[in-house]
């Protein structure tokens, strides 16, 4: 049936969530989970510079946070999205990491989100370790650690932790940046509301208001987990600056 | 922890290149000796990947409950890929985008009823023209908005999409971004406000205002014949557009564009 | 001695399960010094606060000049007013001069014009030797020199009683005596006070009468001579004991005091 | 030989830059927004959070519940709720537009200072950014602890004297760290009004591509001005804090 002669019957709100979550969900998930990943490597590293490397390193670190966290994410995906390809064509050479042409908008949009993901975790991992309590390095130097070792066994392990409950807002933000996806013609959930609605003009509101509660029931339980119930447990373990 | 910072220099060199890549990009443009043409490209890969920006029915729509693409330029692109035996896939942007989508590679072909202009055809190389739609300048069925030129238009609210032939014609007309012409990256929000009244008239290709005539009351109050429509790829790829010539000029031929036309516009 | 200022009848008050005053019932005269004492979770912070009313009792009657504070309906910011209070860890407003600490009870509560409630709070700084301070801010001071702010912001309020909540019990022991010197000269003046301490010299140099208060109820009471005599019960005199054996003989403290009084 | 003509990206760049005009009204659009936004989400996050601090059980719950949808619920799909929501409850809309026109050089410009869609996207924007202000006005209000309180009344201030001019002012001053972040980095965030058609720094962007075709060097200079923009706004609240710093806050 040709859907211009014979408009279908609207879905219901039910079909309208499956949709959006059947076909959205899965680009969704994979955005935030490799934009999160891919922010955690660069932000750690970051702030391992920041923190204790030289002036130098600190003074790149900090470049690089301030560029990315100062480009409207939506900039950001639309450049290495779409330019992504001619980019590494000049760069490199005809090939882009051996990603085919039909994934390469998602590896740009990838790449937005790991890029301005690290700028922000760097922050959050910087204020973790200056706010393991300096104690703790003094006592492992004086055990007989180097100071990587000490990085190594003795802080990060506790930065880490202190991480969590500012991590899990970044959670909340990066797959609520994942949404911009579809401006490059990604189908993630935002995106896939947007085609019901464009089907169904009379489902605008709806479609909309349902892909607001996924994104809701995504984001809420697991903040509120690892935010205030962290938060808590650290509490009682008594960790973070005193 | 040198060969730590060592790492993470290197991290950081990756992206201090990669930036500088950018911005400096003569020192890396030596030409390829031998470079393949973007057919075979395709070929190799074994499929076409066509930009187009839905929803613009009766050209193209994503159908959620078919889940498939539909549209005019949807069953052209497909003939175009059994052609060259490749499959079809299709990739949904902003219309402004298009263009710049196609000119860095991202996108092998534009289907997304575009029509001929010569500030576009200064970037891209266009098909033999495949059909040839008048614009609209449409308003709700109960206004009582009446114009004998499009210059009288202009003294109403009026929305188009962005980065359409509609856009540039009503700029160049003296109007004004906010005040009295609202710009809309996608048409379904385009239809929206006109039905909703926050816009008097808009002004859009006529099959697609045939298709929302149907949701909607809406009325058309004025024709304007349009220039005609066609497919884009990149100049440097004359082999790809000969292949896609090739199609059109075949369906035209054996009356398989008159059953399109049939099918989408009849 | 005059009217009672402060009449305590019957108090009762419980935090969940636990209950923490279990009726407590005392007078306070006008001009005079009563110091409570007991160890830690007898319920002494709680008895202020429910004087107060920042924590109202759940049971019992607090008078202020025979006005009774758990009437439903009484404005009770008002009668906050004209009870002052020092606290333990100061509670200064750490966004303000100290001039302003001072004086900001006076503009918002009392709507005193700005000339006259800093004129008034400099009187206080001076009675407390703070008035060289004046423009400081809280974190530029030492413990020593907030909690005498605390006590001018208090005292400038001219209140009918002032309560004290363990104000020395923060503070670097060569901190402690110029607050308690302040203190002595307040009560010398004739401001009414409950204090809670365990500085057994300023409570036998000024109180009145001393409140041992022990699992939410009075145990003892008495002058401190009473006190520092014969105790009767055997509570007090284990914490007494234990007092001596922290600070050294109170029976010296007081000796000290009595010489500087004299002076 | 070389010199004689410009790089192809200068070439592009400049090219660009023809558009000033157009560049700037959209910058210029960009602003009204972010002020707008900023100062309604300042005042309604202050509001909330208030709310959330010291309201009963129920107001708070309220508040509360607010800022985590707000929080959880992406800002595009809010812009074009509340832009559909007269048209879902059929409530007609008129057309109206507030502007001003002037010239810079020989460019006619004009200054849009309302019309329905920046109404909603004003809206929108401070709504959403309330949400976040709250959270870290909450932050800064606990902080602050409930000594300060339980002091100012025990001057015989009452409650809402007590938060007005004893706790909010000492919140002020800690949340500013935290609060500039935030104001930095809302500008960023406007961009999504361009949907609902408000012709704004990136709907400018767009149009540019589409009439000029260089969209490396357009979205470069889009980057390059939020970038100038974000890192002034965030020195300058830096400078401002540290001059307005007080020992101990």
């Amino acid at each position: 049936m040709v859907w211009v002669n014979s408009i279908p019957k609207p879905p219901n709100l039910a079909e309208i969530g499956f949709y959006i979550f059947v076909k959205g969900l899965p680009r969704t998930l994979i955005l935030t989970v490799l934009g999160l990943l891919g922010g955690f490597v660069i932000g750690l590293s970051l702030a391992i510079m920041r923190v204790y490397g030289g002036k130098e390193l600190n003074w790149l670190a900090s470049g690089y946070e301030k560029l990315f966290r100062g480009i409207p994410i939506l900039v950001l995906i639309f450049v290495f999205a779409i330019y992504l390809t001619n980019l590494y064509e000049i760069c490199i050479g005809d090939t882009c990491f051996g990603i085919e042409p039909q994934y390469r908008p998602l590896f740009g949009v990838f790449l937005a989100l790991a890029l301005r993901s690290g700028a922000y975790q760097s922050q959050i991992f910087r204020g973790a370790l200056l706010s393991v309590n300096p104690g703790q390095e003094e006592a492992a130097r004086a055990l007989g650690m180097s100071r990587f070792q000490a990085l190594r066994t003795i802080l990060l392990p506790q930065a880490l932790r202190l991480a969590v409950p500012s991590w899990s807002n970044e959670y909340a933000v990066v797959i609520k940046d994942s949404s911009f996806a579809l401006t490059v013609g990604i189908v993630e959930m935002t995106n896939a509301a947007l085609q019901i609605s464009s089907n169904f003009v009379e489902l605008w509101a709806v479609s909309i208001g349902v892909v607001a509660i996924l994104y809701f029931l995504l984001t809420y339980p697991i903040t509120r987990l690892f935010g205030e119930r962290q938060t808590k447990k650290l509490k009682e373990l008594g960790m973070g600056g005193g | 922890m040198k060969r730590e910072i060592a790492v993470v220099g290197m991290i950081v060199c990756l992206a201090g290149g990669f930036l500088a890549g950018w911005f400096i990009p003569p020192l890396f443009t030596a030409e390829p000796t031998e470079r393949k043409t973007l057919l075979e490209e395709i070929q190799d890969q074994g499929y076409i990947m066509v930009g187009t920006d839905e929803p613009w029915p009766p050209f193209e729509i994503f159908n959620v409950t078919a889940d498939e693409w539909q549209g005019f330029d949807i069953d052209l692109s497909a003939m175009i890929a059994v052609h060259l035996g490749v499959a079809l896939i299709m990739t949904d942007m902003d219309f402004d985008l298009l263009i710049g989508a196609c000119k860095a590679g991202s996108i092998d072909m534009i289907a997304a009823a575009m029509m001929v202009t010569s500030t576009r055809a200064e970037q891209l190389a266009h098909s033999v023209p495949y059909i040839r739609v008048n614009e609209v300048v449409i308003v709700q069925s109960v206004s009582t908005i009446n114009i004998t030129s499009l210059t009288e238009i202009t003294a109403y609210t009026v929305g188009v999409q962005s980065g359409t032939t509609q856009h540039d014609t009503l700029k160049d007309l003296g109007m004004t971004e906010g005040v009295n012409l609202l710009v809309y990256p996608k048409a379904d929000v385009l239809m929206a406000a006109l039905d909703l009244g926050t816009i008097d008239a808009a002004f859009v290709d006529e099959p697609v205002f045939t298709v929302y005539a149907k949701t909607y009351a809406f009325k058309s109050i004025f024709t304007v014949p349009a220039e005609p429509t066609a497919l884009w790829c990149r100049w440097e790829e004359p082999e790809l557009m000969k292949e896609i010539n090739k199609v059109i000029l075949n369906a035209f031929g054996d009356g398989s564009m008159d059953l399109l036309i049939e099918k989408w516009f009849g | 001695m005059g009217k009672p200022v402060l009449r305590i009848v019957d108090v009762w008050k419980s935090y969940g399960e636990l209950e923490v005053l279990k009726g407590v019932s005392f007078e306070l005269m006008e001009q005079e010094v009563k110091v409570i004492f007991g160890p830690s979770g007898s319920g002494k912070s709680t008895l202020l606060r429910c004087i107060n009313m920042l924590d109202p009792p759940d049971q019992g009657e607090v008078y202020l000049s025979e006005q009774n504070l758990m009437e439903p309906g009484i404005n009770l910011n008002i009668m906050r007013a004209n009870i002052g209070m020092v606290f333990q860890h100061f509670n200064l407003f750490a966004h303000l001069r100290a001039i302003n600490n001072v004086s900001i009870g006076l503009r918002r509560v009392k709507g005193v014009s700005k000339e006259e409630a800093r004129s008034k709070a400099l009187k206080a700084l001076n009675q407390v030797k703070m008035a060289e301070w004046a423009d400081h801010y809280p974190a530029q001071l030492s413990g020593g020199q907030q909690q005498r702010i605390g006590i001018a912001r208090a005292l400038v309020m001219e209140p009918d009683v002032i309560l004290f909540d363990e104000p020395t019990s923060a503070l670097d022991p060569e901190l402690i005596g110029e607050v308690l010197q302040v203190m002595l000269e307040l009560a010398k003046t004739g401001t009414t006070m409950i204090v809670v301490t365990h500085e057994m010299g300023f409570a036998g140099a000024v109180a009145s009468e001393m409140l041992f208060l022990g699992n939410g109820v009075i145990i003892e009471r008495g002058t401190p001579q009473h006190f520092f005599a014969s105790p009767k019960s055997d509570r007090v005199k284990t914490f007494l004991k234990q007092l001596d054996i922290l600070y050294g003989s109170h029976k010296g403290l007081l000796k000290l005091s009595k010489e500087e009084e004299d002076k | 030989m070389m010199f004689q003509a410009l790089p192809q990206e200068i070439q592009d760049l400049l090219a660009v830059l023809e558009y000033w005009d157009e560049i700037l009204e959209g910058f210029i659009m960009m602003i009204w927004l972010y002020v707008w936004a900023l100062m309604i989400g300042f005042f309604l996050g202050l509001f909330l959070a208030i709310l959330r601090q010291y309201g009963g059980a129920i107001i708070s719950r309220i508040a509360t519940g607010y800022i985590e949808i707000v929080r959880g619920t992406p800002l595009l799909a809010q812009i074009l709720l509340l832009y559909f929501l007269p048209y879902s409850l059929n409530i007609p809309i008129e057309r109206w537009a507030f502007y001003t026109n002037f010239r810079i050089s020989d460019r006619e410009m004009t200054f849009i200072l309302l019309n329905p869609e920046i109404l909603v996207g004003i809206l929108a924007l401070g709504l959403n950014s309330a949400a976040y202000q709250a959270e870290y006005l909450r932050g800064a209000i606990t902080s602050v602890g409930t000594e300060q309180l339980v002091a100012a009344q025990s001057l015989g201030m009452s409650r809402r004297v007590g938060i007005v001019h004893i706790v909010l002012p000492q919140a002020l001053r800690r949340v500013i760290p935290a609060w500039s972040n935030e104001a930095a980095y809302l500008p960023k965030y406007t961009i999504v009004v361009w949907y609902i058609g408000v012709p704004e720094l990136f709907g400018k962007a767009h149009y540019l591509v589409f009439k000029e075709f260089i969209p490396e060097a357009t979205f470069i200079i889009i980057a390059i001005i939020f970038l100038v923009l974000i890192s002034t706004v965030s020195k300058v609240l830096d400078v401002i804090h540290k001059r307005t710093a007080i020992p101990g806050l």
